[in-house]
């Protein structure tokens, strides 16, 4: 059977990738950010993941209106990435692992879950910044460590899924991860949040305190933000602080892992751009 | 009725309906030989879209709010502010009527909440 | 509130585009199966329904493998055709009801079905032709007589939504009708079937006895179906007989009508192109 | 694992991933000018969808069961059918290995199972 070793909350914006282009990393600005990963990095330089599912959500690279999924799962040999409209170099190609799409396709439609099948697929900044994150090194040229299968929730266009339905499929991939006949190590990746709003006269939107009590309950109480709405989710985080819905996937499937969840590093910090950001690292 | 949240209008399906044809467009501004025919002839680039005449009076006018209010989504538009080459906080101020300086400072303060 | 005032399951071929194309219908081969619609055409005519919710199965039309929903719900203002490869001429635009449209796509992600949403959208023969059978003056140019909401089933691609799965999706959407605040009149369309198989070795397959015992199961027994998997549905009407889940899910839909569904009308040939077809229409 | 159908393979995963430039060359054969490139220079066509060696091979053949062998998919192979302008009691008929005047009898028979 597969191992879960984990997972990572973290948050993503364009701008990080334009820092890691021009290696700005340890200026003043962008090291309270990125200080947060080197703990992260050790410990998944011990616990060796071999796979990554990544719960992210597109920003309007790979899904536009006319076909707009609440839930896509990738099923490609591999991720490219491409120009979002800013002109940022694009990231390299990323190896999906295919048989583990293809599982947790059959596992999430024999539960009920409508998902979306994507043999071919875009990867935005929000899909391939954890991964330079985590891995720093990662294709230099050396190649990636993990291969990936990537998950995305529509954040785009309401109506979302409801917050209980994006943790039912959390935790019905982390159930089908450790059911997955395989000796591979699997690590989840939330991408996303925490509290931020681009747009409206409400732009600049951070809740600090919101953010703090979502880090605790993805430690004790996983189940605390399924109590709202999106609408109410939108109206405490901010219109894209809804990327939440990520971490909850996440945190969702690591209930599969078994109980006694651990804290093994957290960061939080505003702001990166407009955004309140963190990253948070669990284990069982 | 949801309740309404101040200064934000989430992008649900009257605007999702209202604002196709200008997503749309800013959807290919993915594609830089994309952004370079519009910068070449807005006028032409919007007419090809079938913008309505809110939508293309919303990007003329270089407002944000205008643009949102013709039904545009900020994962969409932020496409098009690419083309001018603005960045997050830049828009942030425009939309919130602050200098560039306010607008950080105040999300700065944010960690005195 | 809204009106259910029936339902219909019909067969959808190529061919039978052809047929009308060349006005062959009476001709010996084709009367057999289009003379089965005039008594659904002249109840259709009495019942006067506004708004058609079409479920219909693409054939690789509208969606291809990179982006392969499971459930795909129409939300456009009006639904063009194209040429599907064979250079067949396209049929005339389709008007859709945006207003249902959202209104279905809202009440399926409260209740926990993750759609796709389709602002635009391309509606092949089996989203086109029911309309043509049902009402063959439409668009001669006078318009059409309904507006529609296309809600797209994958029998593409393995696995399927689950038969039970595609029944509540019906059932799903009959209550969110009935619930609709309108004085529309709603007409339920299932487009696929019976019995077929194109490709292999069994290429040809009909199995008559399981029709036959499926289009009672329609009027009386409506949850039938749902006891088999969509393998032994293959097995037993063929890799594209698996399109009467189309069926399934307009039957889901017209319980909200409420008990003692009646037969209005049926029809079933053997066999129109390779495939074994039927027409029935129901109503409360 | 899933109990064999006889003659008759779902178009699974397995399949899926088999077959995925096949059906991708397949489905843009939904294009008149996508069919009239094909025509004009089959190979060349094929190279630039990167069909494997078995795809190619069966599409030469014009054999459909080689070519769901190679992961074609019934939906889409339609359209490379309509290339030819058969019909799908031809398709039926040379996957059955009978003419098609006993493909139709067979079809026909069916009413008295
Ligand atoms: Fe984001
Ligand atoms: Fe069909």
């Amino acid at each position: 059977m597969a191992k879960i070793i984990g997972a990572v909350g973290t948050s993503h914006i364009p701008a990080i990738g334009g820092a890691i282009h021009k290696g700005v990393q340890n200026d003043p600005y962008w090291q309270p950010f990125f200080g947060g990963f080197p703990p992260v990095q050790q410990w998944l330089g011990q616990e060796r993941p071999d796979v990554v599912v990544m719960f992210y959500n597109d920003h309007g690279l790979n899904f536009f209106l006319d076909k707009m999924p609440t839930f896509a799962v990738g099923a490609a040999p591999q991720y490219l990435s491409a120009d979002e409209g800013w002109g940022i170099p694009a990231q390299p190609p990323v190896p999906g692992c295919q048989d583990l799409s293809w599982h947790l396709i059959e596992a999430l439609t024999e539960r009920e879950f409508d998902v979306v099948t994507c043999q071919e697929m875009l990867l935005d900044h929000a899909g391939t910044l954890p991964l330079k994150l985590l891995w720093p090194e990662g294709d230099g040229q050396g190649g990636w460590p993990v291969e990936i299968v990537p998950v995305c929730i529509n954040t785009v266009q309401f109506p979302l899924p409801k917050p209980g339905r994006v943790y039912a499929l959390g935790r019905a991939i982390g159930e089908a991860v450790a059911a997955w006949q395989s000796d591979k190590r699997v690590l989840f990746v939330g991408s996303g949040g925490l509290s931020h709003q681009l747009d409206g006269k409400r732009a600049g939107h951070i809740n600090k305190g919101f953010d703090l009590q979502f880090l605790d309950s993805m430690v004790s109480n996983p189940e605390w933000a399924t109590r709202y709405t999106n609408h109410e989710l939108v109206e405490l985080v901010g219109t894209q602080g809804v990327e939440l819905l990520m971490w909850l996937a996440m945190r969702g499937a690591l209930v599969a892992a078994g109980p006694g969840v651990r804290e093994v590093h957290r960061n939080y910090h505003i702001p990166i751009s407009n955004t309140a950001t963190a990253v948070l690292a669990l284990t069982t | 009725m949801l309740p309404e949240i101040e200064g934000t209008t989430p992008f649900d399906s009257t605007m999702a309906r209202r604002g196709y044809a200008l997503n749309k467009m800013c959807f290919s501004f993915n594609h830089q030989a994309n952004r370079e025919a519009f910068r070449a002839d807005p006028e032409a680039y919007m007419r090809q879209y079938g913008l309505t005449p809110q939508q293309a009076d919303a990007i003329r006018s270089g407002q944000v709010l205008a643009m949102l209010e013709a039904g545009g989504n900020a994962y969409y538009l932020a496409k098009f502010a690419g083309i001018f080459g603005l960045d997050m906080q830049d828009i942030g101020a425009q939309q919130t009527g602050m200098t560039k300086t306010e607008f950080q400072a105040k999300l700065v303060a944010a960690n005195f909440q």
